[in-house]
């Protein structure tokens, strides 16, 4: 049986699920509300966890910071997971479509010895620390209270580890294998790389999940994306005529001009809630981001050299007027 | 031209460990404890976590692309099925009861199945066990939200739907899948994995998605297939990390062989418990139906769980204790669950009905040698009691199981006439169970299960046994969610509607 | 058994008979009577005698059992926790010794319409 | 012997996969279900992506097949060239 369907005009008994109408009126919602608010588990949680009886499964008390409403921290990009994906797969095809133009006409093989080496010494371990941010992030999604604050760490989780392997590949086309193991060994140990990766393995052992998110999404990588992607990358060594390597990374420098904006979102909102937030988290920034400019320099040096503690002064600068912007003063 | 070496040809299996796995290093600042603290305690011994097999070896920028593609036709089919009235394609509006559970009781599940996937992404203790659950995370979420976007439109036009977010923490049904996650998420990484990654994920989601859809699609509910199928396709890689992480835990140490196998019988009995749901809705409330839930059972628990276990046997792993009275058990449990689901429907966010003659007559010849002796003289008089005016309404609230937290339906082992009572007194309290699995199950971890929230009870302990006010607090509408589907709100609507669509009245 | 767990682990129990303001749970169910999908809950005062409780509560649910009006509960065999009992009708549920949570089972041996073709 | 078994939803992408894996596998018995195709196999299926190719006349990824995919049962052997399904029985 066809029915022609199309045709009636139906009156609907409701516009959206109770809940949605709660918070945001007797209206239509979007996906995103749907997709985000209240679909966490909140209450008559069965045991205890074996792994910790002291929390509850889903507790909002094992951070310092504290929400009436963890609802509050909204992803001003409303990712959820179908416009997450779409968002990237779009990126994907550029992607893809730079490392086959670079790939094709042997860009990379035009590349002086000595900037394809810079490139690949700054760029290449890296990859380790995309993979300790995938944990961290990994963490706070976990471990985190309320879906619109941790599905999108989980898509930040999953970012890094595209960088990650982005990187990897950028290794590969480079350098190939060797590129990779040598920047394992320089990760393990060349002095340059030691002090990022002792920031690095603290965050792995920080559990609160806001005071890693702030030592991993504000201070890390509001320094070190600027400083790699946007002044030694498409700074310096398109300067020098490596555009190419620019084109690989093009990814890099998308990802951290659309991600800051919800990270700041996240931090405003939370700091704006109370004073107690706002000293706590004034504090975690002071310390981690001073930590992180430490860690950074010996890299920057890797390719800027003398210009190095300039630069990272002038990004440490902005890096605070960013933060004064959403109320943190350090 | 190019004049580089030409570059060594990665194969799929290389790449993706240089693209993974080799991303972490040993670590010198802190231990490998302080970083993975909760890897030990359950006492499974791991000495190499690069013998983890990847099952599947999807980098990031496959993976997008390939589920945007996913995600693209998913959105496609359900904006045109609400553009188009679709929910009229149903063969009747009855069949939403069983959609109605879903998203109560199952689609949090999937989100719970997210959280506790994220976290194993962060305590395992190897790259390629670390990401192989953290896509698996990401998939979940997925799981949950286009389950939710695709009942989206129900919900517009019928009941039953609107509070599912009050009715997952606080209703007596959805405590069922609950518990099950909340069980899962409590417990150490490895014994997760067991409880979603083989019984949740191998057992239950082939049963849930594979036939249940095909029944969906066979009633015209267009969108629910294309959501359960489109899941489905994640499910296949995640029923083979499941069964890839029992193979690296038993490979690792001859240790870990009893305690995979206490965990394998606990969460098989814990899966067979949430499969009843499913029983039901797949016995009883598909208006058309495409194969009886013991069908479905005999070819994806019987013959697929079967060739699993006998393939896990050269590990040392049996058949889980309590196989072989679930399988006595399938001829019962779809019946004897629903003619629960029919009496208590006034607690329900869903409705109930009584079975037609049609109904009654296939589920003989799918269940001949029960369904008429045991089940069809019990609706025979609740028939009879409805034609009589005083229809069947069972106000004694159940008695739930302590561990599984379904009422206790379930009758005793080869006696279909005798209810399964058993008892445990601990520390001066008593506790109930259904059956022997799940107090067994108790007795394993006592301590873990006298902590259960029981919904019953609470009506008592925290509203005073005021039904009105429980209702409220569940978010149930008495008169419009609940109670028969003959003569309620869904069904004079929907006949109402379908009648606008194929006349032109 | 203990539970497996990185610290020590002691459970709560949530439904005590501390939390039923001054009542208490009491589990019933009549044998081989299945229309009844499960046991049913009654939450009733301790004090209360087994006879009201019986002609009270017990009485008004087993109605739609066609057996329901032929039941002489005098001469019914009663179970508690599983195990014969024979209990003083005069006497409250206290002093039955039925406790908070208790399975009160009844067995009507000559009655089961509902499985007559079994 | 088990039977191992993949299930692919019904649509004018899958015809060729299901075709190829019939010519790869004749020991395999095809199911058809509403929206779904499921193929049986005792033991052992192997998927080729060169029968793929030869049917669909293009280059084909194995990993598209995850688009279409609604199950399998066995244990997994993913390649460049193939994906296989056994079980050790």
């Amino acid at each position: 049986m066809h029915i022609d369907l199309r045709t009636v005009a139906l009156e609907p008994q409701r516009n959206t699920f109770d809940h949605l109408v709660r918070r945001f009126g007797d209206k239509a919602a979007s996906r995103y509300q749907e997709g985000s608010y209240d679909i966490q588990a909140a209450e008559n949680l069965h045991y205890r966890p074996t792994w910790d009886p002291e929390q509850a499964l889903y507790d909002t008390s094992i951070t310092k910071i504290v929400l009436k409403d963890w609802y509050v921290l909204k992803d001003p990009r409303q990712f959820y997971y179908n416009t997450y994906t779409l968002a990237r797969a779009r990126q994907q095809d550029t992607t893809e479509a730079n490392f086959s133009f670079v790939e094709s006409r042997g860009l990379g093989a035009m590349l002086s010895e000595e900037l394809k080496s810079i490139a690949l010494n700054v760029l290449i371990p890296l990859r380790h620390a995309a993979w300790g941010s995938n944990m961290n992030n990994t963490f706070v999604c976990g471990y985190g209270y309320g879906t619109v604050f941790t599905q999108a760490c989980m898509y930040q989780a999953m970012d890094q580890l595209g960088i990650a392997q982005y990187i990897s590949r950028l290794g590969l086309l480079l350098g190939d294998t060797e590129a990779l193991t040598a920047g394992k060994e320089a990760w393990l140990s060349a002095p340059a790389w030691q002090p990022l990766r002792h920031y690095v393995e603290d965050c792995l052992v920080v559990r609160d999940p806001f005071e890693l998110f702030v030592a991993q999404n504000v201070a890390l990588d509001g320094l070190l994306y600027p400083l790699v992607y946007e002044r030694i990358v498409d700074g310096f060594l398109s300067s020098q005529g490596a555009s190419a390597v620019a084109m690989l990374t093009q990814f890099m420098n998308d990802w951290f001009d659309e991600t800051r904006k919800w990270v700041d979102a996240v931090i405003k909102t939370a700091a704006a809630e109370s004073d107690h937030n706002r000293e706590v988290l004034q504090q975690w920034t002071d310390k981690w981001s001073t930590r992180a400019a430490t860690v950074m320099l010996p890299i920057v040096k890797l390719a800027l050299g003398d210009q190095s503690e300039e630069t990272v002064g002038e990004e440490v600068a902005s890096f605070k007027a960013r933060m004064k912007k959403i109320g943190i003063e350090i | 031209m190019d004049t580089q070496v030409t570059k060594k040809k990665l194969g799929l299996k290389e790449r993706y460990k240089l693209l993974t796995r080799d991303l972490g290093w040993e670590p010198t600042h802190h231990t490998r404890d302080e970083i993975y603290p909760y890897v030990k305690y359950e006492g499974i011994k791991i000495h190499d976590w690069d013998k983890w097999e990847d099952p599947f070896r999807l980098t990031m920028d496959a993976y997008w692309k390939y589920q945007a593609e996913k995600e693209r036709k998913f959105y496609a089919i359900i904006d045109a099925h609400a553009q188009n009235n679709g929910h009229l394609n149903l063969t009747d509006a009855r069949y939403l009861t069983a959609i109605k559970i879903f998203l109560q009781a199952i689609s949090p599940g999937e989100y719970a199945a997210s959280k506790g996937f994220a976290r194993m992404g962060r305590e395992f203790g190897g790259v390629g066990t670390q990401v192989a659950c953290q896509m698996q995370a990401l998939d979940e979420i997925r799981h949950a939200q286009t389950q939710i976007h695709a009942i989206s439109n129900y919900n517009k036009y019928y009941n039953g739907f609107h509070a599912f977010s009050d009715s997952r923490d606080r209703i007596w049904y959805t405590s069922v899948a609950r518990s099950f996650f909340d069980d899962a998420m409590s417990a150490g990484p490895f014994e997760f994995m067991i409880a979603i990654g083989f019984s949740f994920e191998y057992v239950l989601t082939n049963l849930l998605f594979v036939p249940f859809m095909s029944g969906a699609a066979y009633n015209g509910d267009m969108a629910t297939v294309t959501f359960g199928f489109s899941a489905q396709s994640d499910e296949a890689r995640h029923m083979t990390l499941g069964l890839e992480c029992i193979k690296f835990m038993l490979e690792q140490d001859p240790d870990n062989l009893p305690i995979v196998q206490r965990w394998i019988d606990k969460w098989f009995w814990r899966g067979m418990r949430v499969l009843s749901l499913v029983g039901a809705m797949m016995d009883y409330m598909l208006p058309k139906r495409v194969m009886s839930w013991k069908e479905a059972f005999d070819i994806y628990g019987v013959e697929n769980g079967g060739a699993l276990f006998n393939d896990l046997a050269r590990y040392g792993i049996t058949a889980p204790k309590g196989w072989d009275i679930a399988a006595g058990a399938i001829e019962h449990m779809s019946h004897q669950l629903f003619l629960g689901l029919y009496q208590w429907s006034f607690g329900t966010a869903f409705h109930g009905w009584i079975p037609s003659d049609d109904d009654m007559d296939w589920l003989s010849s799918k269940y001949p040698t029960t369904f008429d002796k045991y089940y069809r003289p019990r609706w025979e008089h609740i028939k009879k009691l409805e034609a009589e005016g005083t229809p069947f309404k069972n106000f004694g609230l159940a008695k739930l199981c302590q561990t599984c937290q379904l009422p206790t339906v379930f009758t005793e082992p080869g006696d279909p006439t005798l209810t399964c009572h058993r008892e445990v007194d601990y520390k001066g309290e008593k506790y109930h169970f259904c059956s022997d699995g799940c107090k067994d199950i108790f007795e394993n971890e006592p301590e873990k299960y006298i902590q259960s929230w029981l919904p019953m009870p609470a009506l008592f302990s925290e509203l005073g046994g005021d039904i009105g006010a429980w209702m409220d607090w569940v978010g149930l509408r008495n008169g419009i969610d609940n109670g028969d589907y003959v003569g309620s709100q869904d069904q004079v609507n929907f006949d109402k509607w379908r009648g606008m669509a194929t006349s032109n009245k | 058994m203990a539970v497996t767990s990185l610290k020590e682990y002691i459970g709560v129990p949530r439904d005590t008979v501390a939390n039923f303001n001054g009542k208490q749970l009491v589990y019933a169910s009549w044998d081989r009577h299945l229309l009844f999908a499960a046991p049913f809950l009654t939450c009733v005062p301790p004090g209360m005698k087994f006879r009201e409780w019986v002609e009270g509560p017990l009485t008004a649910l087993i109605q739609p059992d066609p057996d329901a009006k032929s039941v002489d509960f005098s001469k019914v065999e009663w179970l508690k926790s599983n195990q014969a009992f024979t209990p003083n009708f005069e006497a409250s549920l206290a002093e039955n010794g039925i406790v908070h949570k208790e399975q009160i089972r009844f067995k009507t041996p000559n009655l089961n319409s509902l499985f007559a073709g079994a | 012997m088990s039977n191992v078994f993949i299930a692919l939803q019904t649509n004018e992408e899958t015809r060729p996969i299901v075709e190829a894996i019939m010519i790869d596998n004749p020991h395999a018995v095809v199911k058809r279900e509403p929206a779904m195709i499921k193929i049986d196999a005792p033991g052992q299926m192997i998927v080729r992506k060169e029968t793929i190719e030869g049917l669909v006349g293009r280059t084909f990824d194995l990993q598209e097949m995850h688009i279409h995919l609604i199950t399998l049962s066995g244990n997994v052997d993913e390649t460049d060239d193939s994906l296989t399904l056994t079980w050790n029985n």
